[in-house]
């Protein structure tokens, strides 16, 4: 590759007085001076939480009601600062009204000291249980505090208004479908 | 009052300047030197001396101990245990000090000192005549003193910058 | 450069590349030696071959000859033997090579079969891998994204089958997910030996069920969820407690008899989820006995000991007990204590002057994996100079000694005395020092408790039947209050007033190897893999008890039988 | 009406004036902190602090909330905390040179405005008397001589801290320091050139150059500051570097020196270190307005006596002395507020200096202008005054 070689322009001698400058500078702040704020004063303003926004991680529950989380860890496997820890365990067959689903979360608990909001948890969720909504204000006094469990996950989530409900389809075909 | 103000200023100037010569800490002495001269400054005031008060401070408390207070920090200097009573260097020490109690006597013993004529010179008027003075009948004086510290840092200059010439001819 | 054939070799070309395999061996087992790997179910190296799942479709040919004269038929093109590829896909497990076989593995044939294959096996299955414990391990997942077309035509109501079926105590069957290999009819039948599985109904209805009024109760029957190729029999004990891809696996030996099946222990941040077997073909093949699946339970066992003092403390207190009754000690050594254990013990009697003893223990072999000795190191106690002879199933020397007085202190490494024949009031008479994992009554009476490990918290060696030395691996952190029973013992020699030994298995192998003879040259690192047969000679007279297992056969007709 | 105040005793009566001077600075350096964070807020187009408010005052209809907007309650606030905040002492440190060293800062910086007149007011004779602690003919010098003693602050606070960022930061304060000091004085000397014509009695006091912009006429009603604009630039821009403000804060220099000399400091030693910046500010602020911005005079060519005579119309008690002496203050401290409002405004517009440049700027650049300049007007004024 050519080197090129630009000369740089020499400064006039107003220039290397930096007056110039200086006073153009200051008629620059002053304007902004005198400019209306562009804050948004937070606690009374609230932002415009835009579409796909990232906040803090949830989980949502179908439109019936039923968790929808079957607990397969892949959003602890994939969350990259371990925040996310699950104990998963069995639904006992006389659910009925779980469906098809044989496993849940016993326990859910997302680290929000850990969290970094990347997302992945979302992107990975093969039911679609977990989502990084709108709220992005977390705080608390202890450690314990800024640990949230399933309880408070499903709190902050709410229900998912989806038409999708993969568990009630194989509840249909095991009720009207080609078994014997 | 006066009085009282004179007391507080000399015991003061006097307490800092032994305890120039007393700390082994160089930085201490350095601060005990620059309160002296603070403590001169007050002296002059009360001696309706405003010019060589201020003068005194300017050059010699703001600017010269600075750069001693300054080297002083920078080398680190520690306190060695050289007080003691021994080598040429004591013996000068006592040879300047009976000097200086023997001009100081002989000053005293005239009676000078109690006789100082009271400063009936207006404030303003000492001003302009001191400088008026400097730069007529002691202008020689001034001239030879600026040639002198002229050739004295023209002296630092050639000094510092030797190495670096002898390192060019080379 | 291909070696010359010899009589039972034969040359078979596989992709291009030539390899010269016994004879006998099939196109599957041929392609894994180069490298091509053929994604089956149905197949198992250790089960008879049915060809059931049709996913090892390979394209085979042999070079051209002419009928009339025999001679090969040149290609033209290529100057080389034409080949005459058989027009249609062949099953590479039931298709044993023959000279000069040719095999495309890698053709547009193959790969159309292959994806045909994937999608029936996909059709009516229910894709639950967010809740499928064998997803991370499951060959469907495999082999759907290695060689399925990656999405499905069927758009059709699925197939819905029972999803708990319990067929035995420890297996649960979910049908909807079962491809129906045969894998674990195959397994029961003729590795179990215990024929209660099969196939009901036709078609798309087919199942897989026991036969009526039978249980897969077997003790291998966890065998079958570790060959299922899908996650259709899974364990009950490890059914949605953790996904593997969180687990960590750890090489461990079997410490439920002397047969010393290799396994894999799958932790997780100190927490043993379950533990299958690790190939080993002289030791287990591929198989573990169900009972040795739960031995984990012990780490986290509720009377598992813990310490309330310092290990110099309890040291101190040790060795104040030593000089206080000099001359009258007796050592209980264990012959579940790995090999460097049992080393250690025996510088202890050294350094104490005490007779050790060791403690017997049998049970009924099941001529697979059990064998009638139920202690996993014997074998280790003989070659480390701990014992001369074989140990009695009860102390009663040791009894008789308390008894006459002459026993004043005991030192009980991971042996409870009192299942070992002593009474309480012989126990009462010695001071006992303890080294154990669990609480016991010997614990109970003890002067002074070591709490140590469990064999899954510490690396180790153990010598099975065959005399196979073989290395067992740390595989979770040692539990709060327990101390390695390598640094209690070095400590114990030493306050006994005997050698310093190290107590890290580096340098202390330097140690054994120049203090045994017949582990002269060897190091622990070296340790291969399967192991290593130690010379078995110097103990042939010895009447060890165990009788056949699935790869041993005792030299001399089995004592076993008799105890029994 | 006054009387009894000149029959207290003359002692009390300089300490009282002494305190109150004191009561006026303080509470405008604080203020002077939290306007630099308002000013830097609008300057950022933000709002800035507006959070803290006091009870009764917040129920105060329409002025509670504007005070509140204002910041005023943040002042304090912040002050509350530097007073009980904890006021650690970190262990390696020479303690009594640590402690000692925000006092040093503060009592140059308080000693200065006893040479500072900062108000005037005419006696019965018509004879205008400056209002000010000391009436010194040599106040000049001895704001500076004063003035210089500050360095002795930044050097002990620097080596007393025994760490390394404090100490290099001590070393840039002094020498920079030491360096515009030179330009400074040199820039000042045309000024008292001019008001000390052959003939007239020589002083160095402030009142004098101020009375001197208030002479009636073209040049007498002529502030120095346009009478001399080279002299007051130098005079700015080295008081700008002797106060350590942005574009010279090479010596807080946090990006490259964490926070310098005050690194170590916190709570209310910090706040003192704070406080006597302000002081200098406000010092030289008004020194600047004396000597080149016309002092208590209103306007150029408007001097303070015709303001009064003018008010005097339609006030009946303009030219009562209180009157005047309260104008006349309130006219100074308005030019001083202004300049300092001057210091807060450049702060965000430039960016800092390289330590180098300093340098370069105050040895090469100012200081053979400001010999340059004193040559011009010591020629000009001879030639004039001949």
């Amino acid at each position: 590759m050519a080197v090129i070689t630009v000369e740089r322009k020499p400064l006039t001698f107003l220039e290397r007085t930096y007056l110039p400058q200086i006073a153009g500078g200051l008629k620059t702040t002053f304007k902004h001076l005198i400019a209306p704020k562009k804050t948004l004063e937070y606690p009374e303003q609230r932002p415009a939480i835009p579409v796909g926004y990232r906040g803090v991680p949830t989980l949502v529950k179908d439109p019936n009601g039923r968790e929808k989380c079957v607990s397969c860890q892949l959003c602890e496997f994939v969350c990259p600062p371990k925040a996310i820890r699950i104990t998963p365990g069995e639904i006992p067959a006389d659910q009925a009204d779980r469906a098809h689903v044989e496993k849940g979360p016993q326990a859910f608990d997302i680290d929000m000291l850990r969290c970094i909001y990347c997302g992945l948890c979302q992107e990975v969720c093969p039911e679609e249980a977990i989502f990084l909504q709108n709220q992005f204000s977390m705080s608390g006094y202890t450690r314990a505090e800024m640990v949230n469990h399933k309880d408070r996950l499903y709190e902050l989530g709410g229900t998912l208004p989806d038409a999708h409900h993969k568990w009630d389809k194989k509840k249909t075909a095991e009720e009207h479908g080609n078994a014997h | 009052m006066a009085q009282f103000l004179f007391l507080l200023f000399a015991i003061f100037t006097v307490l800092c300047a032994v305890g120039v010569v007393v700390n082994k800490n160089a930085v201490n002495a350095s601060i005990c030197l620059i309160l002296c001269l603070v403590g001169v400054a007050g002296l002059f005031v009360q001696l309706d001396a405003y010019l060589l008060a201020f003068v005194l401070l300017l050059v010699y408390a703001g600017a010269v101990a600075a750069l001693f207070l300054f080297i002083v920090m920078l080398l680190d200097v520690q306190g060695k245990e050289t007080f003691g009573l021994r080598g040429f260097r004591t013996i000068a020490g006592f040879v300047a000090f009976a000097l200086l109690l023997a001009g100081i006597g002989s000053v005293a013993l005239k009676g000078q000192i109690v006789s100082s004529p009271p400063v009936s010179v207006a404030a303003g008027a000492q001003l302009k005549l001191y400088a008026y003075q400097l730069f007529t009948t002691y202008l020689l004086p001034v001239q030879i003193i600026g040639f002198l510290l002229l050739i004295s840092m023209l002296g630092v200059i050639v000094l510092s910058k030797k190495h670096e010439i002898a390192e060019d001819a080379k | 450069m291909i070696a010359p054939a010899k009589p039972d070799l034969v040359t078979v070309n596989i992709d291009g590349q030539e390899i010269a395999v016994p004879k006998g061996t099939n196109v599957i087992e041929a392609a894994r030696l180069v490298n091509v790997d053929v994604p089956h179910y149905c197949y198992h190296p250790k089960l008879s071959v049915v060809g059931n799942c049709r996913m090892c479709l390979i394209e085979m040919g042999m070079p051209a000859v002419d009928p009339a004269t025999k001679a090969p038929i040149m290609d033209p093109a290529t100057g080389k033997q034409k080949i005459n590829w058989i027009p249609r896909p062949q099953i590479g497990c039931g298709t044993n090579v023959s000279p000069g076989l040719h095999v495309k593995t890698i053709s547009p044939m193959v790969k159309d079969a292959r994806e045909g294959v994937m999608e029936f096996l996909l059709i009516n299955h229910p894709l639950d891998c967010p809740i499928c414990d064998q997803a991370g391990e499951c060959k469907l997942q495999e082999q759907a994204t290695g060689y399925g077309r990656g999405y499905s035509r069927f758009v059709e109501q699925k197939n819905v089958k029972p999803k708990r079926t319990q067929l035995g105590p420890r297996v649960t069957l979910d049908d909807e997910r079962c491809i129906l290999c045969s894998r674990c009819i195959r397994f029961s039948k003729e590795i179990a030996k215990d024929d209660v599985l099969g196939f009901v109904d036709r078609g798309s209805y087919s199942t897989l069920t026991c036969y009526p009024g039978k249980k897969l109760e077997n003790n291998y029957s966890l065998n079958t969820v570790d060959i299922c190729p899908v996650g259709a029999l899974t364990s009950t004990d490890f059914r949605f407690k953790m996904r593997v891809w969180f687990l960590k696996q750890t090489n461990v030996i079997d410490t439920e008899s002397s047969v010393g099946a290799n396994t894999v222990v799958w932790s997780r941040e100190g927490t043993i989820y379950r533990i299958t077997p690790r190939r080993n073909d002289e030791v287990n093949d591929t198989w573990l006995a169900d009972s040795a699946r739960v031995l984990y339970k012990a780490v986290k066992a509720a009377d598992r000991l813990a310490a309330t003092e310092t290990i110099e403390a309890l040291v101190a207190r040790a060795a104040a007990l030593f000089k206080s009754t000099p001359g009258a000690i007796a050592i209980v050594g264990s012959a579940r204590s790995t090999v460097e254990e049992q080393f250690f013990t025996r510088h202890l009697a050294t350094a104490l002057k005490a007779s050790a003893h060791l403690v017997s223990r049998v049970g009924q072999g099941d001529k697979l994996l059990i064998s009638a000795d139920r202690n996993p190191n014997v074998r280790g106690a003989l070659v480390t100079g701990l014992i001369k002879t074989l140990p009695a199933q009860q102390l009663t020397d040791l009894a008789a000694q308390i008894d006459a007085g002459k026993i004043k202190a005991v030192v009980a490494i991971n042996e409870d005395l009192a299942a070992a024949g002593l009474t309480a009031a012989q126990l009462a008479k010695v001071s006992i020092v303890y080294l154990g994992a669990h609480a016991n009554a010997t614990s109970a009476a003890a002067k002074v408790v070591f709490p140590t490990l469990t064999v899954f918290e510490k690396s180790g060696t153990f010598v099975n039947q065959q005399f196979r030395i073989q290395k067992t691996l740390k595989a979770v952190p040692a539990a709060a209050g327990a101390t390695d029973d390598l640094v209690v013992l070095a400590q114990l020699v030493a306050a006994a007033g005997g050698a310093a030994l190290p107590a890290e298995l580096g340098s202390l192998w330097k140690v054994i190897a120049a203090e045994v003879p017949a582990l002269a040259t060897m190091t622990f690192a070296n340790l291969p893999e399967t192991g290593l047969v130690l010379d078995a000679t110097p103990y042939a007279a010895l009447p060890f008890v165990e009788g056949e297992t699935l790869h041993y056969k005792p030299a001399q007709p089995a004592v076993a039988a008799a105890t029994a | 009406m006054f009387d009894f105040y000149f029959e207290i005793p003359l002692v009390i009566r300089l300490i009282l004036q002494g305190l109150a001077v004191i009561m006026v600075i303080f509470p405008i350096a604080g203020a002077c902190s939290m306007a630099e964070r308002k000013v830097a807020a609008w300057i950022q187009d933000r709002p800035g602090p507006n959070r803290a408010t006091v009870p009764w005052v917040a129920w105060i209809p329409f002025l509670g909330k504007f005070l509140q907007r204002l910041g005023v309650f943040h002042v304090m606030a912040d002050g509350g905390k530097m007073m009980f905040k904890e006021d650690s002492l970190p262990g390696h440190v020479n303690k009594f040179y640590f402690v000692l060293a925000p006092i040093v800062a503060m009592v140059p910086a308080l000693t200065t405005v006893v040479a500072v007149p900062f108000g005037a007011y005419f006696d019965a004779a018509g004879k205008l008397i400056p209002l000010g602690l000391a009436p010194l003919d040599i106040g000049m010098l001895a704001v500076f001589a004063v003035s210089s003693l500050g360095v002795y602050s930044a050097i002990l606070a620097g080596w007393a801290s025994n760490s390394k960022y404090p100490f290099l930061g001590s070393v840039r304060a002094s020498a920079q320091l030491i360096s515009y000091e030179l330009s400074m004085t040199l820039a000042v000397l045309p000024v008292f050139l001019w008001v000390n014509a052959p003939g007239t009695e020589g002083t160095m006091g402030f009142a004098r150059v101020v009375e001197f912009q208030s002479q009636p006429g073209f040049l007498g009603g002529m502030w120095f500051g346009f009478l001399m604009p080279i002299s007051a630039f130098i005079f700015l821009v080295a008081l700008f570097a002797e106060t350590n403000r942005q574009p010279f804060d090479t010596v807080e220099s946090e990006s490259d020196l964490v926070g310098s000399f005050h690194t170590e400091y916190g709570a209310f030693k910090w706040g003192l270190f704070f406080v006597a910046e302000y002081s200098h500010m406000i010092v030289g602020s008004g020194v600047f307005m004396l000597l080149f911005g016309g002092g208590w005079n209103p306007l150029p060519w408007v001097s303070l006596a015709t303001a009064v005579d003018f008010l005097g119309t339609f006030l009946p008690f303009a030219h009562a002395p209180l009157f005047v002496g309260i104008l006349s203050i309130a006219i100074f401290m308005g030019k001083v507020l202004a300049m300092i409002f001057f210091f807060m405004w450049v702060r965000w517009t430039l960016p800092r200096f390289r330590y180098d440049q300093v340098m370069k700027i105050g040895w090469q650049k100012l200081l053979p202008l400001s010999i340059a300049n004193l040559l011009f007007y010591a020629i000009a004024i001879a030639l004039i005054q001949k």
